[in-house]
């Protein structure tokens, strides 16, 4: 897994390449909650997909702890360029209904 | 009809876990399973393997065992540790419960939804056993060339 | 220094000759080999798993065994099987000697020229054992992040 | 394994995308067998490997064994399109001895 974090206004948006697994998702839950601990103005989290190649449960766990700490700051998670095959894992595990989704990382910003 | 197996043995480190994906995922593809349904079987592999690793042997190392097998053109998936067991197998399968308040308790949900069928065998203390079946939705009467 | 393991056996059909192919790459994958590495790391294991099947076991199927293990940042791929054995290994190893007409006669050849170390071990009857090293040419004080 | 035949006057080009071992060569074999037999005009044979990921001793075998049939033809063997890992392989097995490699297949029509 490889993860790529730019920064558009009071967002952060992440980039996740490859398998967030129980191996790969620390590194990922550190690698965000590091950013969002140096940069207070971060409000809100863009997670793109779109390079994503594999999520299990272990993955979507960790997504929903940064959703949760996303939320304690009053902001927003977004993921966006979601393939299909983990649209239906969000669906399934309930993530749907508390996340947005938008195609792609400008809609996301459009809706902040 | 195609007859195969594969029997692997890996100690439970979280970098095998991406390992059992890939052995899982090749072995199905002798099977005419659709991208979508290879995706089914990596997660319910991994969230078999995963437990293992966690739950099975928390804090320790043990071996994990995978058992694979083709027969009648359904692909059997076995996967046992010799870890701590589970005390109360229902309450287990119980969306959303888990041992572990870190985690979301779908490991089972989704070894369930993606695959045909799933039985979970466990002895407290002596460790746990995974069968997990799945046909391709394709049907039987599709079989690979060069065979 | 990372130390891990992997065990598997199959039936000695060719189309498990891809699938060990797989395996040993994702496995061999956790040290720091290049592409060119693990591409030779594929070639060695392809030539030692098709002799137990074309060889081992010719016209029958058996079982065939594959030990990976990384220790001390070297991969060592051990391939068994229970088949006929091999009489003369000084022959066998003879770069073009072949007892197929059909072959080339390379394939002990191409797993000595891919791999650090080679060695076989062959009873006539009983089967044949071929261990391979092999080290990461960038060198051992690389370690993957994440362990 | 997946064979792509086309022909180009007295040449057969065969394209070969994917892994050539013992499992997948009798079927090149009796691929290439079959189109010589049908087609008396072929004289020479055009492997092209640029979309080759794997080739073991097996596949080098019914490489010679394709050029001794040809060879029997009184035509010649030009692999194609040869990935570097393959050639070194070629090299190791002395088939770069007897086989002309060319560029592409255009480069080995025009030795012709
Ligand atoms: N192999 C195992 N060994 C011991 N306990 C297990 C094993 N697999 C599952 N369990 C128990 O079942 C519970 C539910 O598992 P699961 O649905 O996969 O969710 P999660 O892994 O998120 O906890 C776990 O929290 C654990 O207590
Ligand atoms: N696993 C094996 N079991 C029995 N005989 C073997 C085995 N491996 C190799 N041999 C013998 O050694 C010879 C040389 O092997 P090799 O160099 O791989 O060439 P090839 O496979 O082309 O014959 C084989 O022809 C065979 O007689």
């Amino acid at each position: 897994m490889n993860i790529e974090v730019t920064r558009a206004g009071s967002a952060l948006v992440v980039k996740v390449s490859g398998e967030l697994d129980l191996s790969t998702s620390p590194v990922f839950r550190d690698k965000i909650e590091e950013e969002l601990k140096h940069f207070e103005s971060f409000r809100h989290l863009i997670l793109d997909l779109g390079e994503t190649s594999f999520i299990d449960s272990s993955g979507l766990g960790v997504i929903l702890g940064r959703f949760k700490s996303i939320s304690q700051r009053g902001g927003k998670m977004i993921a966006v360029n979601v393939p299909p095959h983990l649209e239906k894992l969000f669906a399934l595990s309930g993530l749907l209904k508390i996340m947005t989704i938008c195609p792609t990382a400008q809609d996301a910003l459009n809706t902040l | 009809m195609k007859t195969n197996y594969l029997r692997v043995e890996f100690p439970s480190l979280p970098e095998n876990i991406s390992l059992s994906r890939v052995i899982v995922a090749s072995f199905a593809a002798q099977l005419d399973f659709t991208l979508s349904e290879l995706e089914e079987i990596r997660v319910a592999v991994s969230e078999a393997v995963s437990n293992c690793v966690i739950h099975g042997y928390r804090d320790t190392t043990g071996e994990i065992r995978l058992e694979l097998a083709i027969k009648d053109g359904t692909l059997e998936i076995v996967v046992i540790d010799y870890g701590c067991g589970i005390d109360d197998l229902a309450l287990a399968r119980t969306p959303a419960y888990s041992t572990d308040p870190e985690r979301m308790g779908l490991g089972l949900v989704f070894m369930e939804s993606f695959m045909d069928e799933m039985t979970i065998e466990s002895e407290p203390g002596k460790g746990t056993r995974v069968v997990m079946k799945k046909n391709p939705e394709r049907g039987k009467d599709h079989d690979k060339p060069g065979d």
